[in-house]
Protein backbone atom coordinates (compact mmCIF):
# COMPACT_ATOMS: atom_id res chain seq x y z
CA UNK A 1 0.00 0.00 0.00
CA UNK A 2 1.57 3.14 -0.61
CA UNK A 3 0.80 6.02 2.08
CA UNK A 4 1.31 9.72 2.26
CA UNK A 5 3.12 9.98 5.87
CA UNK A 6 3.09 13.49 7.61
CA UNK A 7 4.84 14.25 10.97
CA UNK A 8 4.67 17.01 12.62
CA UNK A 9 6.37 19.09 15.49
CA UNK A 10 9.46 17.26 17.42
CA UNK A 11 8.20 14.15 14.99
CA UNK A 12 8.92 15.98 11.91
CA UNK A 13 12.54 17.27 13.58
CA UNK A 14 13.37 13.95 14.49
CA UNK A 15 12.98 12.41 10.95
CA UNK A 16 14.08 15.41 9.64
CA UNK A 17 11.49 15.71 7.05
CA UNK A 18 7.58 16.62 6.89
CA UNK A 19 6.22 14.83 4.57
CA UNK A 20 7.11 11.13 2.53
CA UNK A 21 5.40 8.39 0.34
CA UNK A 22 6.21 5.12 2.04
CA UNK A 23 5.12 1.70 0.31
CA UNK A 24 3.74 0.04 3.21
CA UNK A 25 4.15 -3.56 3.76
CA UNK A 26 0.96 -5.42 3.75
CA UNK A 27 1.54 -7.09 6.90
CA UNK A 28 1.15 -3.42 8.94
CA UNK A 29 -2.58 -3.07 9.56
CA UNK A 30 -2.85 -0.98 12.43
CA UNK A 31 -1.43 2.52 13.34
CA UNK A 32 0.46 1.00 16.03
CA UNK A 33 2.05 -1.43 14.09
CA UNK A 34 3.22 1.09 11.13
CA UNK A 35 5.04 3.18 14.44
CA UNK A 36 6.83 -0.14 15.14
CA UNK A 37 7.53 -0.63 11.82
CA UNK A 38 8.68 2.99 10.74
CA UNK A 39 10.86 2.84 13.90
CA UNK A 40 13.08 0.23 12.09
CA UNK A 41 13.44 2.31 9.30
CA UNK A 42 16.88 3.69 10.48
CA UNK A 43 18.37 6.05 13.35
CA UNK A 44 16.30 9.26 13.43
CA UNK A 45 13.01 6.98 12.65
CA UNK A 46 14.13 5.04 15.83
CA UNK A 47 14.76 8.50 17.25
CA UNK A 48 11.00 9.77 16.45
CA UNK A 49 9.85 6.60 17.55
CA UNK A 50 11.55 5.16 20.49
CA UNK A 51 8.57 5.95 22.80
CA UNK A 52 5.26 5.25 20.64
CA UNK A 53 2.78 5.73 23.49
CA UNK A 54 3.91 10.00 22.83
CA UNK A 55 3.23 9.94 19.51
CA UNK A 56 -0.21 10.39 18.26
CA UNK A 57 -1.84 8.99 14.96
CA UNK A 58 -4.66 10.78 12.28
CA UNK A 59 -5.99 8.62 9.82
CA UNK A 60 -6.96 10.84 6.44
CA UNK A 61 -7.06 13.61 8.52
CA UNK A 62 -9.38 12.07 11.90
CA UNK A 63 -7.48 11.41 15.26
CA UNK A 64 -7.13 7.49 15.30
CA UNK A 65 -5.92 5.29 18.07
CA UNK A 66 -3.10 3.00 17.56
CA UNK A 67 -4.91 -0.17 17.12
CA UNK A 68 -6.72 1.46 14.26
CA UNK A 69 -7.14 -0.43 11.27
CA UNK A 70 -4.70 1.63 8.34
CA UNK A 71 -6.14 -0.09 5.00
CA UNK A 72 -6.84 1.75 2.02
CA UNK A 73 -5.87 5.39 4.48
CA UNK A 74 -4.26 8.03 1.98
CA UNK A 75 -2.54 9.86 4.82
CA UNK A 76 -1.32 9.24 7.93
CA UNK A 77 0.14 11.71 10.38
CA UNK A 78 2.60 11.42 13.25
CA UNK A 79 2.68 14.28 16.05
CA UNK A 80 2.96 14.74 19.13
CA UNK A 81 -0.14 15.67 21.65
CA UNK A 82 -1.65 19.07 20.72
CA UNK A 83 -0.45 22.05 22.47
CA UNK A 84 -2.22 25.00 20.75
CA UNK A 85 -5.00 27.12 22.38
CA UNK B 1 -20.70 29.54 12.35
CA UNK B 2 -16.72 30.01 11.51
CA UNK B 3 -13.09 29.03 11.71
CA UNK B 4 -10.09 30.63 10.81
CA UNK B 5 -6.33 29.34 10.63
CA UNK B 6 -4.40 32.68 10.39
CA UNK B 7 -1.17 34.22 10.73
CA UNK B 8 -2.13 37.97 10.98
CA UNK B 9 -3.85 39.35 13.76
CA UNK B 10 -7.68 39.54 15.05
CA UNK B 11 -9.51 42.17 15.34
CA UNK B 12 -11.86 41.22 18.26
CA UNK B 13 -14.26 43.99 18.26
CA UNK B 14 -15.14 43.72 14.33
CA UNK B 15 -15.52 39.78 15.41
CA UNK B 16 -18.44 40.37 17.89
CA UNK B 17 -19.72 43.17 15.80
CA UNK B 18 -19.78 40.18 12.77
CA UNK B 19 -21.81 37.69 14.81
CA UNK B 20 -24.09 40.44 16.13
CA UNK B 21 -24.87 42.46 12.11
CA UNK B 22 -28.60 42.84 11.35
CA UNK B 23 -29.91 41.20 14.46
CA UNK B 24 -31.36 41.82 18.16
CA UNK B 25 -32.46 38.33 19.09
CA UNK B 26 -28.97 38.09 20.81
CA UNK B 27 -28.60 38.42 24.78
CA UNK B 28 -25.12 37.38 25.89
CA UNK B 29 -21.94 37.57 24.13
CA UNK B 30 -18.64 35.75 25.35
CA UNK B 31 -15.48 35.98 24.30
CA UNK B 32 -12.05 34.29 24.98
CA UNK B 33 -8.92 35.44 23.80
CA UNK B 34 -5.22 33.51 24.89
CA UNK B 35 -2.16 35.47 24.54
CA UNK B 36 1.50 34.84 24.54
CA UNK B 37 2.90 35.16 27.79
CA UNK B 38 6.39 36.18 28.20
CA UNK B 39 6.83 33.81 30.93
CA UNK B 40 6.62 30.22 30.79
CA UNK B 41 7.46 27.15 32.81
CA UNK B 42 10.61 26.61 30.50
CA UNK B 43 11.80 30.44 31.77
CA UNK B 44 11.50 33.68 29.77
CA UNK B 45 11.01 33.64 26.28
CA UNK B 46 10.91 36.00 23.12
CA UNK B 47 8.58 33.71 20.90
CA UNK B 48 6.10 31.21 20.19
CA UNK B 49 5.85 29.40 16.82
CA UNK B 50 2.85 27.41 16.10
CA UNK B 51 3.18 24.57 13.89
CA UNK B 52 -0.38 23.22 12.63
CA UNK B 53 -1.61 20.06 9.99
CA UNK B 54 -3.49 22.19 7.50
CA UNK B 55 -6.70 20.79 6.35
CA UNK B 56 -7.12 18.89 9.85
CA UNK B 57 -6.78 21.83 11.52
CA UNK B 58 -10.01 23.15 9.81
CA UNK B 59 -12.03 20.09 9.77
CA UNK B 60 -11.18 19.31 13.60
CA UNK B 61 -12.09 23.08 14.48
CA UNK B 62 -15.17 22.98 12.32
CA UNK B 63 -16.44 19.24 14.39
CA UNK B 64 -16.21 20.56 17.60
CA UNK B 65 -18.25 24.39 16.25
CA UNK B 66 -21.01 21.67 15.24
CA UNK B 67 -20.37 19.70 18.82
CA UNK B 68 -21.13 22.72 20.59
CA UNK B 69 -24.17 24.31 18.18
CA UNK B 70 -26.07 20.74 18.78
CA UNK B 71 -25.54 20.74 22.79
CA UNK B 72 -26.13 25.06 23.16
CA UNK B 73 -29.01 27.19 21.68
CA UNK B 74 -26.43 29.53 20.16
CA UNK B 75 -26.63 32.44 17.47
CA UNK B 76 -23.65 32.31 16.16
CA UNK B 77 -19.84 31.20 17.10
CA UNK B 78 -16.01 31.99 15.57
CA UNK B 79 -13.15 30.41 16.23
CA UNK B 80 -9.55 32.12 15.12
CA UNK B 81 -6.51 30.72 15.86
CA UNK B 82 -3.47 32.23 14.59
CA UNK B 83 -0.24 30.46 13.20
CA UNK B 84 3.78 31.26 13.16
CA UNK B 85 5.89 33.18 14.95
CA UNK B 86 4.27 35.19 17.70
CA UNK B 87 6.02 37.30 20.25
CA UNK B 88 4.73 37.76 24.10
CA UNK B 89 1.68 40.00 24.70
CA UNK B 90 0.64 38.60 20.95
CA UNK B 91 -3.47 37.19 20.50
CA UNK B 92 -2.97 33.06 19.89
CA UNK B 93 -6.99 32.16 19.74
CA UNK B 94 -9.87 33.53 19.91
CA UNK B 95 -13.24 32.10 20.57
CA UNK B 96 -16.97 33.68 20.32
CA UNK B 97 -20.16 32.66 20.92
CA UNK B 98 -23.58 34.15 21.08
CA UNK B 99 -26.63 33.24 22.59
CA UNK B 100 -30.26 34.51 23.90
CA UNK B 101 -28.83 33.71 27.67
CA UNK B 102 -25.34 34.35 28.94
CA UNK B 103 -24.97 30.37 30.18
CA UNK B 104 -25.56 29.21 26.99
CA UNK B 105 -22.57 31.73 25.88
CA UNK B 106 -20.55 31.13 29.01
CA UNK B 107 -20.56 27.12 28.88
CA UNK B 108 -20.24 26.96 25.23
CA UNK B 109 -17.28 29.00 24.67
CA UNK B 110 -15.36 26.83 27.88
CA UNK B 111 -16.55 23.61 25.80
CA UNK B 112 -15.06 25.45 22.84
CA UNK B 113 -11.77 25.90 24.48
CA UNK B 114 -11.33 22.67 26.28
CA UNK B 115 -11.69 20.58 22.91
CA UNK B 116 -9.58 22.74 20.80
CA UNK B 117 -6.88 22.31 23.61
CA UNK B 118 -6.80 18.78 23.31
CA UNK B 119 -7.95 17.84 19.56
CA UNK B 120 -7.34 20.85 16.95
CA UNK B 121 -3.66 19.95 15.84
CA UNK B 122 -1.64 22.64 16.86
CA UNK B 123 1.75 22.70 18.47
CA UNK B 124 3.65 25.22 20.28
CA UNK B 125 7.52 25.72 20.14
CA UNK B 126 8.67 28.42 22.69
CA UNK B 127 12.14 29.77 21.53
CA UNK B 128 14.00 30.99 25.29
CA UNK B 129 16.67 34.29 25.76
CA UNK B 130 18.81 31.94 24.90
CA UNK B 131 18.02 30.79 21.84
CA UNK B 132 17.08 27.33 22.32
CA UNK B 133 13.44 25.93 21.18
CA UNK B 134 11.62 23.35 23.18
CA UNK B 135 8.41 22.10 22.20
CA UNK B 136 5.61 22.74 24.36
CA UNK B 137 4.30 19.70 26.57
CA UNK B 138 0.90 18.76 26.62
CA UNK B 139 -0.42 19.52 30.08
CA UNK B 140 -2.77 16.76 31.48
CA UNK B 141 -5.25 18.93 33.32
CA UNK B 142 -5.92 20.15 29.59
CA UNK B 143 -7.53 16.18 28.86
CA UNK B 144 -9.00 16.42 32.13
CA UNK B 145 -11.00 19.62 31.37
CA UNK B 146 -12.46 17.57 28.60
CA UNK B 147 -14.07 15.02 31.22
CA UNK B 148 -16.73 17.16 32.63
CA UNK B 149 -18.32 17.77 28.55
CA UNK B 150 -18.95 13.76 28.95
CA UNK B 151 -22.00 12.93 28.09
CA UNK B 152 -23.57 10.63 30.67
CA UNK C 1 -10.19 46.46 38.50
CA UNK C 2 -11.96 48.99 37.50
CA UNK C 3 -15.68 49.87 37.92
CA UNK C 4 -18.04 52.39 35.70
CA UNK C 5 -21.58 52.88 35.05
CA UNK C 6 -22.11 54.87 32.12
CA UNK C 7 -24.78 56.54 29.82
CA UNK C 8 -22.31 56.13 26.55
CA UNK C 9 -21.49 52.57 25.01
CA UNK C 10 -18.10 50.46 25.36
CA UNK C 11 -15.49 49.83 23.16
CA UNK C 12 -14.84 46.20 24.16
CA UNK C 13 -11.09 45.64 22.05
CA UNK C 14 -10.04 48.95 23.77
CA UNK C 15 -11.00 47.58 27.47
CA UNK C 16 -9.11 44.63 26.48
CA UNK C 17 -5.97 46.83 25.26
CA UNK C 18 -6.09 48.76 28.67
CA UNK C 19 -5.83 45.18 30.79
CA UNK C 20 -2.98 43.96 28.82
CA UNK C 21 -1.64 47.53 28.32
CA UNK C 22 2.64 47.19 28.89
CA UNK C 23 2.69 43.42 30.00
CA UNK C 24 3.02 39.97 29.04
CA UNK C 25 2.39 38.22 32.25
CA UNK C 26 -1.74 37.38 30.88
CA UNK C 27 -2.46 34.23 28.94
CA UNK C 28 -6.19 34.56 29.42
CA UNK C 29 -9.14 37.12 28.33
CA UNK C 30 -12.51 36.50 29.25
CA UNK C 31 -15.31 38.94 28.13
CA UNK C 32 -18.80 38.88 28.40
CA UNK C 33 -21.40 41.27 26.77
CA UNK C 34 -25.14 41.44 27.59
CA UNK C 35 -27.29 43.43 24.87
CA UNK C 36 -30.78 44.20 24.62
CA UNK C 37 -32.94 41.44 22.73
CA UNK C 38 -35.81 43.01 20.82
CA UNK C 39 -38.08 40.17 22.05
CA UNK C 40 -39.21 39.53 25.74
CA UNK C 41 -41.10 37.62 27.75
CA UNK C 42 -43.34 40.51 26.97
CA UNK C 43 -42.98 40.81 23.46
CA UNK C 44 -41.79 42.90 21.23
CA UNK C 45 -39.69 45.88 22.72
CA UNK C 46 -38.63 49.43 21.19
CA UNK C 47 -36.26 50.32 24.13
CA UNK C 48 -35.07 49.19 27.71
CA UNK C 49 -34.34 51.62 30.25
CA UNK C 50 -31.62 51.03 33.23
CA UNK C 51 -32.41 52.74 36.38
CA UNK C 52 -29.77 52.61 39.07
CA UNK C 53 -29.02 53.52 42.44
CA UNK C 54 -26.08 56.08 42.14
CA UNK C 55 -23.54 55.49 44.91
CA UNK C 56 -24.84 52.32 46.06
CA UNK C 57 -24.41 50.72 42.45
CA UNK C 58 -20.42 51.59 42.28
CA UNK C 59 -19.96 50.25 45.61
CA UNK C 60 -21.78 46.76 45.25
CA UNK C 61 -19.68 46.25 41.68
CA UNK C 62 -16.97 46.81 43.41
CA UNK C 63 -17.59 44.64 46.36
CA UNK C 64 -18.00 41.84 44.23
CA UNK C 65 -15.09 42.56 41.69
CA UNK C 66 -12.46 42.42 45.18
CA UNK C 67 -14.43 38.96 45.84
CA UNK C 68 -13.32 38.20 42.51
CA UNK C 69 -9.98 38.96 42.94
CA UNK C 70 -9.85 37.63 46.06
CA UNK C 71 -11.03 34.16 44.84
CA UNK C 72 -9.57 33.71 41.35
CA UNK C 73 -5.82 34.88 41.01
CA UNK C 74 -6.47 37.89 38.24
CA UNK C 75 -3.77 40.40 36.73
CA UNK C 76 -7.31 42.52 35.75
CA UNK C 77 -10.71 42.94 35.77
CA UNK C 78 -13.65 45.83 34.24
CA UNK C 79 -17.30 46.40 34.97
CA UNK C 80 -18.93 48.36 32.55
CA UNK C 81 -22.83 48.74 33.23
CA UNK C 82 -24.68 51.27 31.24
CA UNK C 83 -27.96 53.14 32.16
CA UNK C 84 -30.74 55.33 29.85
CA UNK C 85 -32.12 54.24 27.43
CA UNK C 86 -30.97 51.74 25.21
CA UNK C 87 -32.48 50.29 21.79
CA UNK C 88 -32.45 46.38 21.20
CA UNK C 89 -29.21 44.87 19.70
CA UNK C 90 -27.38 47.57 22.08
CA UNK C 91 -24.25 46.54 24.56
CA UNK C 92 -25.73 47.07 28.27
CA UNK C 93 -23.24 45.40 30.50
CA UNK C 94 -19.71 44.03 29.37
CA UNK C 95 -17.38 42.10 32.27
CA UNK C 96 -14.14 41.34 31.61
CA UNK C 97 -11.10 38.84 33.52
CA UNK C 98 -7.89 38.40 32.78
CA UNK C 99 -5.43 35.63 34.32
CA UNK C 100 -2.45 33.45 33.63
CA UNK C 101 -5.15 30.74 32.98
CA UNK C 102 -8.07 29.99 31.07
CA UNK C 103 -10.25 28.75 34.04
CA UNK C 104 -9.82 31.25 36.53
CA UNK C 105 -10.37 33.73 33.27
CA UNK C 106 -13.77 31.95 32.87
CA UNK C 107 -14.83 31.24 36.04
CA UNK C 108 -14.36 34.83 37.79
CA UNK C 109 -16.07 36.17 34.67
CA UNK C 110 -18.94 33.85 35.16
CA UNK C 111 -19.21 35.01 38.92
CA UNK C 112 -19.05 38.77 38.28
CA UNK C 113 -22.35 38.17 36.40
CA UNK C 114 -24.08 36.06 38.55
CA UNK C 115 -23.34 38.18 41.45
CA UNK C 116 -24.10 41.47 39.10
CA UNK C 117 -27.16 40.15 38.12
CA UNK C 118 -28.44 39.79 41.52
CA UNK C 119 -26.74 41.83 43.72
CA UNK C 120 -25.86 45.56 41.82
CA UNK C 121 -29.27 47.95 41.91
CA UNK C 122 -29.92 47.95 38.27
CA UNK C 123 -34.08 48.01 37.02
CA UNK C 124 -35.06 47.38 33.73
CA UNK C 125 -38.13 48.92 32.30
CA UNK C 126 -39.06 47.33 28.51
CA UNK C 127 -41.07 50.05 26.31
CA UNK C 128 -43.46 47.92 24.10
CA UNK C 129 -44.03 48.00 20.20
CA UNK C 130 -47.67 49.67 21.79
CA UNK C 131 -45.84 52.28 24.14
CA UNK C 132 -46.58 50.42 27.17
CA UNK C 133 -43.92 50.45 30.09
CA UNK C 134 -43.48 47.13 31.86
CA UNK C 135 -40.76 46.66 34.71
CA UNK C 136 -38.76 43.60 34.02
CA UNK C 137 -39.15 40.54 36.81
CA UNK C 138 -36.37 39.28 38.63
CA UNK C 139 -35.44 35.54 37.36
CA UNK C 140 -35.20 32.85 40.25
CA UNK C 141 -33.02 30.83 37.91
CA UNK C 142 -30.61 34.16 38.58
CA UNK C 143 -31.02 33.70 42.15
CA UNK C 144 -30.39 30.07 41.72
CA UNK C 145 -26.99 30.67 39.86
CA UNK C 146 -25.53 31.63 42.88
CA UNK C 147 -25.84 28.45 44.85
CA UNK C 148 -22.92 27.27 42.88
CA UNK C 149 -20.17 30.10 44.10
CA UNK C 150 -21.44 29.06 47.68
CA UNK C 151 -18.38 28.58 49.70
CA UNK C 152 -18.38 25.48 51.76
CA UNK D 1 -35.32 59.67 63.59
CA UNK D 2 -35.08 61.99 60.62
CA UNK D 3 -33.68 59.57 57.62
CA UNK D 4 -34.08 60.02 54.10
CA UNK D 5 -35.61 57.48 52.15
CA UNK D 6 -35.55 56.45 48.21
CA UNK D 7 -37.41 54.58 46.05
CA UNK D 8 -36.54 53.04 42.62
CA UNK D 9 -38.58 51.27 39.91
CA UNK D 10 -41.80 50.50 40.51
CA UNK D 11 -41.96 51.55 44.44
CA UNK D 12 -41.06 54.67 43.05
CA UNK D 13 -43.62 55.20 40.16
CA UNK D 14 -46.22 53.68 42.75
CA UNK D 15 -45.63 56.28 45.41
CA UNK D 16 -44.98 59.11 43.10
CA UNK D 17 -41.38 60.64 44.60
CA UNK D 18 -38.22 59.21 44.19
CA UNK D 19 -36.72 60.99 47.75
CA UNK D 20 -38.13 62.08 50.94
CA UNK D 21 -36.65 63.06 54.56
CA UNK D 22 -39.12 61.60 57.02
CA UNK D 23 -39.10 61.77 60.93
CA UNK D 24 -39.76 57.88 61.57
CA UNK D 25 -41.14 57.13 65.19
CA UNK D 26 -39.02 56.05 67.75
CA UNK D 27 -40.82 52.38 67.65
CA UNK D 28 -39.77 51.13 64.09
CA UNK D 29 -36.43 48.92 64.96
CA UNK D 30 -36.55 46.96 61.77
CA UNK D 31 -36.69 47.81 58.17
CA UNK D 32 -39.44 45.66 58.01
CA UNK D 33 -41.50 47.37 60.30
CA UNK D 34 -40.26 50.67 58.94
CA UNK D 35 -42.28 48.80 55.54
CA UNK D 36 -45.38 48.48 57.61
CA UNK D 37 -45.41 51.82 59.26
CA UNK D 38 -44.82 53.17 55.24
CA UNK D 39 -47.63 51.49 53.97
CA UNK D 40 -50.21 53.18 56.59
CA UNK D 41 -48.93 56.57 54.94
CA UNK D 42 -51.58 56.57 52.51
CA UNK D 43 -52.76 55.13 49.60
CA UNK D 44 -49.82 55.51 47.25
CA UNK D 45 -47.36 53.95 50.03
CA UNK D 46 -50.19 50.86 50.25
CA UNK D 47 -50.23 50.27 47.09
CA UNK D 48 -46.40 50.56 46.72
CA UNK D 49 -45.76 48.44 49.75
CA UNK D 50 -49.03 45.34 49.06
CA UNK D 51 -46.80 43.02 49.06
CA UNK D 52 -43.96 43.69 51.32
CA UNK D 53 -41.75 40.44 50.05
CA UNK D 54 -41.40 42.12 47.10
CA UNK D 55 -39.63 44.92 48.56
CA UNK D 56 -35.69 44.61 48.48
CA UNK D 57 -34.56 47.54 51.41
CA UNK D 58 -31.02 48.97 51.52
CA UNK D 59 -29.37 50.37 54.77
CA UNK D 60 -26.88 52.59 53.91
CA UNK D 61 -26.27 51.91 50.70
CA UNK D 62 -26.06 48.29 51.75
CA UNK D 63 -28.39 45.44 51.02
CA UNK D 64 -30.45 44.72 54.54
CA UNK D 65 -32.85 41.72 55.44
CA UNK D 66 -36.19 43.44 56.16
CA UNK D 67 -35.06 42.16 60.30
CA UNK D 68 -32.33 44.46 60.28
CA UNK D 69 -32.22 47.25 62.82
CA UNK D 70 -32.16 50.68 61.48
CA UNK D 71 -31.30 53.07 64.45
CA UNK D 72 -28.88 55.55 63.22
CA UNK D 73 -29.47 54.98 59.40
CA UNK D 74 -28.95 57.87 57.21
CA UNK D 75 -30.57 56.50 54.42
CA UNK D 76 -32.56 53.40 53.94
CA UNK D 77 -34.11 52.86 49.84
CA UNK D 78 -36.97 50.36 48.94
CA UNK D 79 -36.94 48.72 45.62
CA UNK D 80 -37.52 45.93 43.33
CA UNK D 81 -35.50 42.58 43.25
CA UNK D 82 -32.66 44.11 40.80
CA UNK D 83 -32.55 42.89 37.36
CA UNK D 84 -29.64 44.59 36.00
CA UNK D 85 -26.68 42.52 33.31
Amino acid sequence: MTTNLIYFAWVRERIGRSHETRDIPDDILTAGDLITWLASQGEEYANAFSNPDAVRVAVDQTHADHGQAIAGAKEIAFFPPVTGG
Amino acid sequence: MAVRVQAQDFDIGAEIAALQEGRTDIGAIVTFTGTVRGTTKAGDITSMTLEHYPGMTEAELGRVEAEAHGRWPLQGSTIIHRIGDLAPGENVVLVVTASRHRHAAFESAEFLMDYLKSRAPFWKKETGTDGTGNWVDARESDEDALERWAKP
